[in-house]
């Protein structure tokens, strides 16, 4: 049973309750993945799960929890601390007929790997025209929000999205979780899966208990609306419905787009929306210069120019360091700044 | 001569004070009572200060914190050693070394409270911010002394990582670069016996952690990391090898953390309880103890009075800490370079409207 | 004697024969690395020069030749092969009391150092609240162009951009490289520095051999021109003056911008050019998708989209891997597809 | 036994094939006289092809090429050892032993050419791609050997690299990886005195590379790398361990790059022409001429034959490369992903619609 859906923007609800299914259980993001995992180790023994503390332990969030229990260590292995050493070893299985998962703690931690990621992952199957590829999932928490110490808060998407041969897959609530990782795992190139740690148990919702993918490049439209495109991935798709409804008080109504997946990305169904609005706020925790929202300005400006009632918005984090827990609240995009961002270019 | 042996080496294990206080006389390096006296407050201080560390996130006062109860002596034994204007290089489980070393308490608890300005130590204290990165303040460690060396200061970085730090590539470059400019720096690793919920073991197949500094040409010691006098003597000698210009070396000190990683960690999901109460009887605290009751240096007025002093001094540090003004939302922007760009200016204005309005 | 130009827009020719000075000698842009950095180390005891192969060898491409023989060992140091290694060791002289000028061979080998250049470099100073801070360079060879193997061509430099807390300077001539790089050294933070290696050797030009500095953050004009703004830097500003010398013989005005510094960014110049043009094609390397060209997009939506007689057109790489020598001029921007791109934002 | 000895090791040297010739019988591995003879026609054709290379680039045939010259003995010692399902991993000098396990001499030349369609090596060919980021390749090395462990294969993954890339974090990552999950991998460091214009002695402070083993607590040994016979003796003991599930190993082979680094470098300018006069007398296929001259089994006319079938075989390797089609420029795009997203559909169409007027 798969979960394909055809039109995004038929699917006002995101698809969470569209798919029909015999048994659901109500999950938080976290627990999504783990499910998620779980489910794909039991239908391909290739499939397995690398990365610090995913084992014993079940992973610092949890994420990984039970896996060991059930896979046995040799499919679920607690690596020494490296992350390069983590994701070289990972391409080296991949490109050999396995298809790793590994987890970097948080994305903070992402660089020492990024060695491999540009210069190999990205990169083996153009350069070998095809002979080897890389069928490598790897997981990350992002974002800020919970408080933690230092280079534990980033939102360093746009890194991935600008490196040709990566595929970057976002999701913001656990059924897309769920059905965005399966994708990941059966896709035959690698993929860096970015989970919104901050809304890692925010919430449950009805995930189906069997198989059922989410395919990659598709946006989803949880809120439909005719006056402005809020669009925005993770765990900013939450702060864009809030505002939406807090929008809708005053009677703007605001369609909110989740991209889902970042690259490839669903270019049609964002500039659908645009056009149809004629005004869009784009909303990232990345600094905003050179961020992803940078992107997607260009492709409206390229595409939907003639559409546009208003510039393009943009509530992002600062161009500075993300700050600790103290002063976080202040780099976060809000709910507030999104209305503000609204009202401002309705008011263009 | 066609099998010939080009590489021979020994990694030696140094341990001065037993479990149950009593020296090697032999191996006692030469520290006056009121050092050793020193020695023992400092570890009880910094004990209690990390206990209370724990119980403030407890209570939501604290943002996570990465407890060292266990490794006091590893701590205290190194600070002892250490010059005046020896620099510290601490990575995130240090809080002991560096309070000893001049930075504030306040400022660590501010630092783990989620305050930037913990690590904006006072003029003159030689110690690195904490780094969080695993491993990635040994390069800056190599860095310093190589510049300690270039610019002929006495002075020797002392630098400190885990046992899981160790698998890191920094730690690899660090203490190769280290030994081919022959840096003026002491790596100190703590091996703690897990990182996180990775034991040793799970971390690397060498026998010791010592040995690794055989790939760089470097000397390597093991010493028991709950001995303070092993860790001082070790740290002594090592120091004196950079201060000489011959270059760093690697100190494995074997110890055990006694707590969870930190306050969000909850040890008992990979480790058991026999293992801690294991590592209890080797505590480095009671250890040291009994050798200054066997020596009648201590008592247990004594120990009390400490308690006292040491609760006292937690507390003002506390008080210093919660006395701090909240920190301002246009530092965020303030300290981003030496002068602020006009898009930080821009974006710094409008954080500063809003938190106005 | 410095040559800080007032304004950038009033200086047609990108300052290079608006500075009189005693002497000047005929350099090439590598020659022009090399003499700034003598001149620095001249000048500055603290400024010490390390990387693989600066010290015997001078360099891959020479930049450093001469520097070991005048300075010594001990402030031009040959490192052992490791990127991380090089900027970690950097970072802690430079938090010390040195100014090191590290080079990385090739921008394609940066990788390995991006967690102590993300993590730590560009953190430093905010993170301690300015006890700490980190003057160093960070020098080195990018683009492509060169025939040269796999790892060896790439640009990069959004990820820089990205990156709150790291300078990113871009010089396309020997004049500016020798002005920039003694600015970058001056500076008080961390300062990537990135050399257009096509044209390391394309070109001689008169460069003062007296001290001299172009500031941070100032854009150049190398070409005025009123119907469309050329915007670009390092190899491909040659591109767009060509590109623009070309259109010029059909009647269409040109102007050319060239940023020279990403970050901090020269916006008022940048902005300036597009609103009295009212057309603007982004000229870059890098793959298309979030490189800095978007960036450019986006801050002309948000500030000058009323004077847009056209959308921004971004004439980059493509979103593919760099191919190797006998595809490459197939990726590179070509003065053709500027051209071409001109063409189809006058025809709008 | 406060100071005590914690680990204690032994790096040792093999030497069988002496520089003028002669063997130690001891120590001779069982290699028949037609193993023997091919091992030296390997190395012939091996310097041959890589000559030919560095003339075709002088040419403005060729882009940049890396030179084995030297390398031979390192190469096809291991080569010989290897089984058929073993893996190569190799790093970016490795044209020999890619040619002699199955990868086509003018995809090799392709590559270097710049064509990607020199890495599409045949179906079968088990051999991972060139890397050129130095030091990358050690850590796919030993996620391979754990795959073909994991997955119950007898084949190992034989993985390449310089003394250079010794320095890199990811050969510490790498051997540390494989030494805690026994992967069935074999580090091969071709220790060529060099890497670019920086000498072994630069790269690091220890004594030998062999004994960066240690630090992972696996096996090392150092080999003369010019002396074919110690190469495959070593060679063929750590693919035993390795294939018993014992674990990887360190082979240090020391030879030198009789060469430039690249056709790009002129090593000229940082050492000194005695040197390479004193390592060519130790030139590894001199010496096993010398040997195979002593036992009777070469000699003037065999010399000349071999030269001939030699240039042939290279001269048919050219023309197959100058026979290629040249590369279709929409291969840019179609290797990207399995499927290729829109916006790379319109990129490419953009650049076949140009390609085509
Ligand atoms: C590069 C990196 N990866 C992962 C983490 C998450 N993390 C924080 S501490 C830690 C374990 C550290 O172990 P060790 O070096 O032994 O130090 P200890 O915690 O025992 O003091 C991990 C995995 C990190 N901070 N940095
Ligand atoms: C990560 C990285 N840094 C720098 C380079 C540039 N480079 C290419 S080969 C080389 C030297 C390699 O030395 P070694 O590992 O000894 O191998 P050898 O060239 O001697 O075969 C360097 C510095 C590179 N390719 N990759
Ligand atoms: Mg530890
Ligand atoms: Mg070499």
């Amino acid at each position: 049973m798969t979960a394909q859906r055809a039109n995004p923007s038929e699917d006002g609800e995101g698809g969470l309750r569209a798919v029909p299914t015999t048994s659901t259980a109500k999950l938080t993001i976290a627990q999504a993945v783990r499910d998620g995992l779980a489910a794909e180790m039991a239908r391909d023994e290739r499939v397995i799960v690398m990365g610090e503390d995913v084992g014993v332990d079940g992973g610092v969030f949890r994420a990984t929890d039970g896996l060991i229990e059930r896979f046995g260590p040799q499919r679920v292995i607690d690596t020494p601390l490296a992350e390069d050493g983590i994701v070289a070893t990972a391409i080296g299985m991949a490109m050999s007929g396995l298809r790793p998962i590994a987890e970097i703690q948080f994305m903070g931690f992402v660089y020492p790997a990024l060695n491999q990621i540009f210069a190999h992952a990205a990169r083996m199957r153009v350069r070998t025209r095809g002979r080897f590829h890389v069928p490598m999932v790897i997981r990350m928490p992002f974002g800020g929000g919970i408080h933690a110490p230092e280079s534990h808060s980033e939102s360093y998407e746009a890194l991935f999205v600008h490196t040709p041969g990566i595929k970057v897959v976002i999701p913001s609530n656990p059924h897309d979780t769920k059905g965005l990782l399966a994708s990941a795992i059966r896709d035959e190139d690698p993929v860096v899966f970015l989970e919104p740690k901050r809304i890692y148990r925010a919430f449950r919702e009805a995930v189906p208990t069997d198989d059922y993918t989410v395919p990659l490049g598709r946006a989803a439209v949880p809120r439909a609306g005719e006056d402005v495109s809020l669009i925005s991935w993770g765990a900013m798709v939450r702060v864009c419905l809030d505002a939406a409804q807090e929008l809708a008080g005053d009677g703007i109504s605001a369609e909110v787009v989740d991209l889902r997946t970042l690259n490839p990305l669903d270019r049609d169904a964002l500039l659908a929306s645009v056009v149809k609005t004629g005004r869009a706020v784009i909303v990232h925790e990345a600094p905003r210069t050179a961020g992803f929202g940078a992107e997607i300005v260009a492709l409206i400006n390229e595409h939907a120019l003639l559409h546009l009632e208003a510039p393009v918005q943009r509530v992002t984090g600062f161009d500075t360091v993300f700050p600790y827990a103290r002063l976080e609240k202040h780099y976060l995009p809000t709910r507030e700044r999104v209305v503000k961002a609204v009202r401002a270019i309705l008011d263009f | 001569m066609p099998r010939t042996t080009v590489f021979e080496s020994v990694i030696e294990r140094l341990e001065i004070l037993a479990p149950d206080g009593v020296v090697d006389e032999g191996l006692m390096p030469g520290l006056n009572d009121d050092q050793v006296l020193e020695l023992y407050r400092n570890m009880v201080r910094m004990r209690v200060f990390d206990e209370k560390a724990v119980k403030l996130q407890r209570q939501g006062r604290m943002g996570t914190w990465p407890p060292l109860k266990g490794q006091e002596a590893a701590q205290a034994g190194v600070a002892l050693a250490m010059s005046d204007d020896d620099w510290l290089v601490p990575a995130f489980r240090e809080h002991g070394i560096m309070i000893l070393r001049g930075v504030p308490g306040h400022l660590v608890l501010a630092y783990w409270a989620g305050d930037e300005r913990g690590s904006a130590f006072p003029d003159g204290v030689r110690c690195f911010p904490i780094a969080v990165p695993v491993g990635s303040q040994f390069g800056h460690g190599a860095g310093l002394g190589m510049s300690l060396g270039l610019r002929g200061e006495q002075a020797v970085a002392v630098t400190f990582g885990g046992d899981g730090a160790t698998s890191e590539g920094d730690f690899h470059e660090a203490l190769n670069f280290a030994g081919v400019f022959k840096a003026r720096t002491v790596f100190v690793i703590q091996n703690n016996g897990w990182a996180i919920s990775v034991p040793r073991s799970g971390q690397t197949a060498s026998a010791t952690l010592a040995q690794k500094a055989l790939a760089y040409g470097i000397p390597g010691v093991q010493v028991d990391g709950n001995d303070v006098f092993a860790v001082y003597a070790a740290t002594m000698e090592a120091l004196e090898r950079a201060r000489s210009g011959d270059g760093p070396t690697l100190i494995e000190a074997v110890t055990y953390r006694l707590g969870d990683h930190t306050t969000a960690d909850d040890a008992g999901r990979y480790r058991t309880e026999e293992e801690v109460e294991a590592w209890k009887e080797r505590d480095p605290i009671l250890r040291l103890g009994r050798y200054l009751q066997a020596r009648g240096l201590w008592d247990d007025a004594r120990e009390e009075m400490l308690a006292e002093e040491a609760a006292k001094w937690v507390s003002s540090q506390i008080e210093a800490l919660e006395a701090m003004t909240p920190p301002d939302p246009a530092d965020i922007f303030r300290y981003m370079y030496a002068e602020m760009p006009a898009n930080l200016e821009e974006q710094m204005r409008s954080l500063i409207e809003e938190v106005a309005s």
